[in-house]
């Protein structure tokens, strides 16, 4: 058995044994709420380290596609009456199309102008979303109608909690899946190399298309079950600053590692709620933090921390 | 272009807003005379250079910062903060408007030292996708310190020469526009003169063109650098003292100047002065154009749109080099 | 038969000719050495045959179908393979994966069953691991196959890169300086390698500065000067082609040429 | 087995630690929460509502607090992110088990926080402007700023005494002015308003002379009306005196009731008109108005405290807070749910933005009575008198 087989499953299960016995501790619900946007951003951060961290391709205007995932769920049941469920599929389709249409011809652009040019897409998703009022409600946002199966309402900060974490889980199991696989090194290999990939043969733009849709439907799901968990959405979570976010927590927590999204994740939806109380010094300290993190663990909090336990147990 | 809207029927029924409703159509312009679509033309082409100059300005300490270190600095809008808050308080503390400016200069260029001191020396050779987050984490802390050390709300500087609007062509000009476009031209020139003229301006140069071989022949690499992050600090600073004025200024104006700085360095041709300043200024246009001719609730998309079509045709920007990949 | 027919091969940069009207031909089985001082082009040669620059003046031909201008990665689908003279391998993959990516075209890949990762992937990936570990046996890098590449040595690096090329399974062999910063028994080592290879009837092209290698296992040797083809036949004629012996080789390379 | 709880008891002890830098909660304290916007692009809003809510919690608990209880505030900043304050809400909620709320400085947190609250049956009273709040009723939201489509109709009203029928519009794309925006769309025919041409521009655009110029060249325009909040209508005011527009009426929203406003636009900002609360004329009113003694006094103890102008923005926290403290002392307890049943009964509370009166069916308690139509003469506030 190879040696990486264990590994995938160790993780999933150390991350579902976490999940499952987080709310023990949870002296009330409002720590499930927190817990359920925790696991829901890591999940959409999971998606976008596929594209950062194995690709090697940056998206600055993620939370576009959030935004559609999030806003499919949100008009689809109220203003054209299909099912929730079959809106969040809707969401996750619309996404992967909006990619694979827009991405093709951007991503055979680089670095910072592929920065720039996802960040137009973004930007252009956002504006949509805050003008055609008579669809999302505008700039204030709509209401979400609930997640009704099989005659079931998910409601409650508890449910989402589950529901979430065992999207989580799935989410993580898919992205650890994949880096092991020929695509998955594919991606990594053009991430390293574009010129040494195409000359063993990988097909480039269609890889670094496949990652980029493989994330713009992370982001959409996550945008949805976000929606569906707080029964309301605004163009708030489709704009600029939530994509500097998303990145922000896949960079801080470490490149290429499905932990390190979920850490990165916690950490940027946790400390607002920790520094609320320092009042107006709140935004002075999270810029610190970022940086000296950053600074102090320039791969990422995962991997920094890792690595010389690795290294120990490989002597 | 106006020309085109001529002759279309009359206008009365209301402009709707929305994707496809978005337009006034027959547009209103259509009735009006020439004189007055001349006068309109020049009315937005002035605001479009006026806000397109501080576009170009930012993008410009972008680049500069780029080319020095490779490090694309999202505080870059803080420093435009900077510049006009520090101004206003000093000025409301009594200070005379100049010498209030120079010391929010002087502030500005101190904040950019430090940040390269503090946060990006430290993290040298990170990847460049961690010292992005950095330089984001900083704009955060920048911010956070404004909103303590000044207030949040909005804040107005006293035009330099009076508010009296001046005519152009039929256009009413405020006289603090001539004060952005001519500070501008002065600023992008003594640029090109520090760089093409003076020796560190070539040290500049040849580390932009190549850090190692710029290090080896003995260029002081982290001077250089250093110099970068204080001269973009300076630009910046000056476009929020010349900018303020016009557009008022608060704790959180950087943000948005920083994506819009970034679009212009970026469709210009990342790392090319010339290149950065007509992407600002092109943006600028484009938007008050666009909110003139087209709708202006879109006027944002077109500056986009325009970039993702350039850069699919161009993938270097407008001025980029064209680099052949050395295998 | 020949396999690989390049004809008028030309291109420039900025106005310098970096290949001029260049032509070469390789059958199965055959070793073509391209030789000459630095800066002759012979990379550039090699970056346009291989498709990573785009030929301005000249055609490739490869075994019968006109292939100028294709990307590489569908040359590579031809059969056309390829190391790099200064390393591109995949610094942050093990050995063994740079190798296991090598295998791209002879794996099939299916997002949907790598995203579910199902029991026909791991089996695939058992197998190519396999293949891969037998080409880092060849090379000699069995031992560091779960090494990080890019902690490996130089030397480690080529013969990584002959393994992941040769991992494609191709028919030509493009190896640029392959001999580069390996010590004589390494050198030995990759000698017999491209023997063994061009035994399997692949078509090897080599750049190389080591002659001693060169005119020990060359069928035929291009010397290339300033872009330009200089002298093209079997190593005894250009040994013997006083030009290229005083001009390209120098004394010294003559003398090493002489004893070979 | 029996391991577990100990743990468990343990961590969360640890958790609790760990999330809650709050005050020990003395005895005898009825705690009060509020979500605002003290930072972010509606900080302009959130930040007066904050030290209001503050300086009035002291002041109440310095007179002994309300049904012998004292008041512990409990302010969360949301800095504007609707998501955010959704999670504070939770907060105020489960963690801080608050018995009402007094908060929600735009209508997009508002919007956001409602469901947690109409969960949780739990008073809140929103300082959000748009109407969408109250309407339809909802049975624990409440709010008590003036409605965006009052606003329109105060206005549409001026504009009739005035024979002016038609308009152009320039709004913000903010939530304030795209909601306006929409409520005076729907407002204008029944006053026989039509609006010719209309424009928009960004939160953060910083210069419309480009909008302002097509409004200009719309055929047959009378009067421009400006909905938006922040600095965009400043800047509004300026480009229009900038192009000479001055000679056609401008009328700009209760959002830019505060004296920023005429800071910040200067000398263009004469022969502007506004709707708003009395607040911002306190000392101009005659001295029978009922209104005159509370604005007065918040109006003074604002600015002394606060050292900064008064805005209507802070009233609205006032008259939020007050409704509330009434209400629990009528309800003479902590019972949050008796607590909204004596808020809905609300009668004749005169607060700074005007007479509150609340009903099953009115969760805001505000008539156009309400508003006052402002003239800005000689850089301040002047009454407009009815019919000019």
């Amino acid at each position: 058995m190879p040696p990486w087989f264990g590994h995938r499953y160790v993780t999933l299960a150390l991350l579902a044994v976490t999940i499952g016995l987080l709310p023990l501790f949870f002296p009330s619900t409002y720590y499930f709420r927190v817990a359920s946007l925790v696991w829901v951003s890591a999940f959409a951060a999971i998606g976008l380290n596929i594209l950062m961290g194995q690709a090697g391709q940056v998206s600055l205007g993620h939370a576009g596609f959030f935004g559609v995932g999030a806003y499919a769920v949100a008009i689809g049941p109220t203003h054209l009456g299909i099912p929730v469920w079959a809106a969040v599929l809707a969401g996750a389709v619309i996404s992967a199309g909006l990619a694979h249409l827009v991405g093709r011809p951007i991503l055979r652009l680089k670095g910072h102008y592929l920065a720039i040019a996802t960040l137009g897409l973004g930007v252009l998703v956002a504006l949509v979303i805050t003008t055609e009022s008579r669809w999302t409600g505008g700039p204030d946002g709509m209401s979400v109608a609930r997640l009704t199966l099989f005659g079931w309402r998910a409601s409650g900060s508890s449910t989402w909690y589950w529901i979430s974490g065992g999207l989580l889980v799935l989410g993580a199991w898919i992205a650890l899946n994949l880096s092991e696989t020929p695509t998955g090194r594919a991606f990594r290999a053009l991430h390293d190399s574009e010129v040494a990939a195409r000359v063993v043969g990988i097909d480039v733009s269609r890889f670094k298309l496949q990652a980029f849709v493989i994330a713009s439907v992370y982001a959409s799901i996550a945008g949805s079950m976000l929606a569906l968990m707080n029964g309301f959405i605004n163009p708030d979570q489709a704009g600029f600053l939530h994509s500097v976010e998303l990145v922000t927590m896949v960079v801080l927590g470490g490149l290429g590692s499905v932990v390190g999204s979920i850490v990165g994740a916690a950490v940027l939806v946790t400390l607002p709620q920790l520094l609320t109380v320092f009042q107006e010094y709140e935004h002075l300290l999270l810029g610190l933090i970022i940086i000296l993190s950053m600074i102090f663990m320039r791969d990422g909090i995962v991997p920094t921390i890792s690595k010389p336990l690795a290294r120990r147990s490989r002597a | 272009m106006p020309a085109e809207f001529g002759g279309v029927g009359r206008c009365i029924e209301p402009a709707r807003i929305g994707l496809f409703g978005s337009v006034a159509w027959p547009p209103l312009a259509a009735k009006r005379s020439v004189e007055q679509r001349m006068s309109d033309f020049f009315q937005f082409l002035v605001s479009g250079l006026t806000v397109g100059s501080v576009y170009a300005l930012v993008a410009l300490g972008f680049t500069l910062i780029y080319n020095a270190s490779d490090v694309v600095n999202f505080a870059q809008g803080e420093f435009v903060m900077l510049g006009g808050m520090v101004t206003v308080f000093a000025s409301a503390a009594g200070v005379p408007l100049p010498l209030a400016a120079l010391i929010a200069i002087c502030i500005a260029v101190v904040v950019g030292l430090l940040l390269y001191w503090l946060a990006i020396e430290p993290a040298r050779g990170a990847s460049a996708v961690t010292v992005i987050i950095i330089t984001i984490g900083a704009s955060i802390l920048l911010r956070g310190i404004a909103q303590i050390v000044f207030d949040k709300q909005f804040h107005k500087l006293p035009a330099f020469t009076g508010d009296a609007p001046v005519d152009l062509f039929g256009a009413a000009i405020q006289p603090q526009s001539f004060w952005v476009l001519g500070g501008t031209a002065v600023i992008v020139t003594l640029l090109y003169a520090f760089l093409e003229l003076t020796l560190l301006g070539k040290a500049v140069l040849a580390t932009a063109a190549n850090r190692l071989a710029a290090h080896l022949v003995g260029i002081n690499t982290r001077t250089v650098m250093a110099l970068a992050f204080g001269g973009s600090a300076a630009i910046g600073a000056v476009a929020g003292v010349l900018i303020t004025p016009i557009t008022l200024t608060s704790y959180d104006v950087g943000t948005l100047l920083a994506l819009k700085g970034f679009a212009a360095a970026m469709l210009g041709g990342m790392g090319n002065p010339l290149g950065a300043v007509a992407g600002g200024i092109l943006i600028g246009l484009l938007e008050s154009f666009g909110a003139g001719y087209i709708s202006s609730t879109y006027k944002d998309a077109f500056a986009f749109i325009v970039i993702l079509v350039v850069l699919v045709a161009l993938p270097q920007g407008l001025f980029g080099r064209r680099a052949v990949e050395r295998v | 038969m020949t396999i690989l027919e390049v004809t008028g091969i030309g291109i420039s940069f900025g106005g310098i000719k970096a290949v001029d009207d260049v032509s070469f031909s390789v059958s199965p089985g055959q070793i073509l050495s391209i030789i000459g001082p630095n800066g002759a082009g012979k990379t550039t040669l090699f970056n346009v045959v291989s498709g990573v620059y785009e030929a301005q003046q000249g055609s490739v031909v490869l075994s019968g179908e006109d292939v100028t201008g294709y990307a590489p990665d569908r040359l590579a689908a031809l059969g056309l393979s390829r190391t790099f003279q200064n390393l591109q391998i995949f610094q942050r993959m093990t050995s063994v994966e740079n190798v296991m990516v090598g295998r791209h075209l002879r794996e099939n890949c299916n997002l949907f069953a790598d995203l579910f990762r199902l029991r026909s992937v791991t089996r695939q990936n058992r197998a190519t691991r396999e293949a891969a570990l037998v080409l880092l046996d060849d090379v000699g890098l069995r031992d560091s196959a779960d090494e990080i590449a890019g902690s490996l040595s130089y030397g480690a690096c080529k013969r990584l890169e002959i393994a992941r090329a040769l991992a494609a399974e191709p028919r030509i062999l493009l190896l640029d300086e392959p001999a580069a910063g390996c010590n004589a028994v390494e050198t030995e080592e990759i000698d017999g390698l491209i023997r063994e290879v061009a035994g399997k009837g692949i078509a090897v092209v080599l750049v190389e500065h080591d002659m001693k290698l060169v005119m020990k296992i060359s069928d035929r040797i291009l010397v290339l000067d300033r872009g330009k083809t200089l002298v093209e036949g079997t190593p005894s004629e250009v040994r013997n082609n006083p030009a290229v012996l005083e001009a390209y080789l120098g004394k010294r390379g003559a003398r090493e040429a002489a004893r070979a | 087995m029996k391991l577990l709880p100990a743990i468990k008891v343990h961590v969360a002890a640890g958790a609790v630690g760990l999330l809650f830098c709050q005050p020990v909660v003395a005895q005898q304290t009825v705690k009060v929460g509020s979500v605002l916007s003290v930072t972010g692009p509606a900080s302009f809003l959130g930040e007066p509502e904050d030290k209001t809510l503050r300086m009035y919690v002291d002041k109440i608990n310095a007179a002994g607090g309300v049904a012998g209880k004292k008041i512990e505030l409990i302010v969360y900043d949301d800095g504007g992110d609707a998501n955010k304050a959704r999670t504070f809400a939770t907060r105020l909620i489960e963690d801080d088990k608050v018995v009402a709320m007094v908060g929600g400085s735009t209508t997009g947190t508002t919007m956001a926080m409602i469901p947690v609250f109409e969960e949780a049956q739990v008073p809140f009273i929103s300082l959000g402007g748009a109407i969408e709040i109250v309407d339809p009723v909802r049975k624990y939201v409440f709010k008590t700023p003036h409605t965006d489509k009052m606003a329109c109709e105060k206005i549409f009203e001026n504009l009739k005494q005035r024979k002016l029928t038609k308009i152009g519009m320039i709004s913000g794309t903010d939530g304030f002015g795209a909601s306006m925006r929409a409520q005076c769309t729907k407002a204008a025919p029944a006053y026989g308003i039509e609006i010719v041409a209309e424009e928009t521009y960004g939160p953060r655009d910083s210069d419309m002379t480009a909008q302002l110029t097509k409004l200009k060249g719309a055929a047959g325009i009378q009067a421009v009306v400006n909905p938006g909040f922040g600095q965009g209508p400043a800047i509004v005011t300026r480009n229009y005196a900038q192009l000479g527009m001055t000679a056609m009426p401008l009328y700009q929203s209760h959002g830019v009731a505060s004296k920023s406003f005429i800071e910040l636009a200067g000398a263009s900002a004469e022969g502007v008109r506004l709707p708003a609360a009395a607040l911002l004329v306190g000392d101009k009113l005659p001295d029978g108005d009922p209104q005159k003694k509370v604005v007065v006094e918040y109006k003074t103890t604002y600015e002394s405290t606060a050292k900064q102008p008064v805005s209507t923005f802070g009233g609205h926290a006032y008259d939020g807070l007050y409704v509330l403290v009434d209400a629990m002392k009528r309800a003479n307890g902590t019972d949050s749910k008796k607590i909204r049943d004596e808020i809905e009964k609300t009668k004749g509370f005169i607060g700074t933005g005007g007479i509150v009166t609340m009903s099953t069916t009115d969760h805001l308690g505000l008539d156009l009575s309400a508003f006052r139509m402002l003239e800005i003469k000689g850089g301040d506030w002047a009454l407009v008198q009815p019919g000019s």
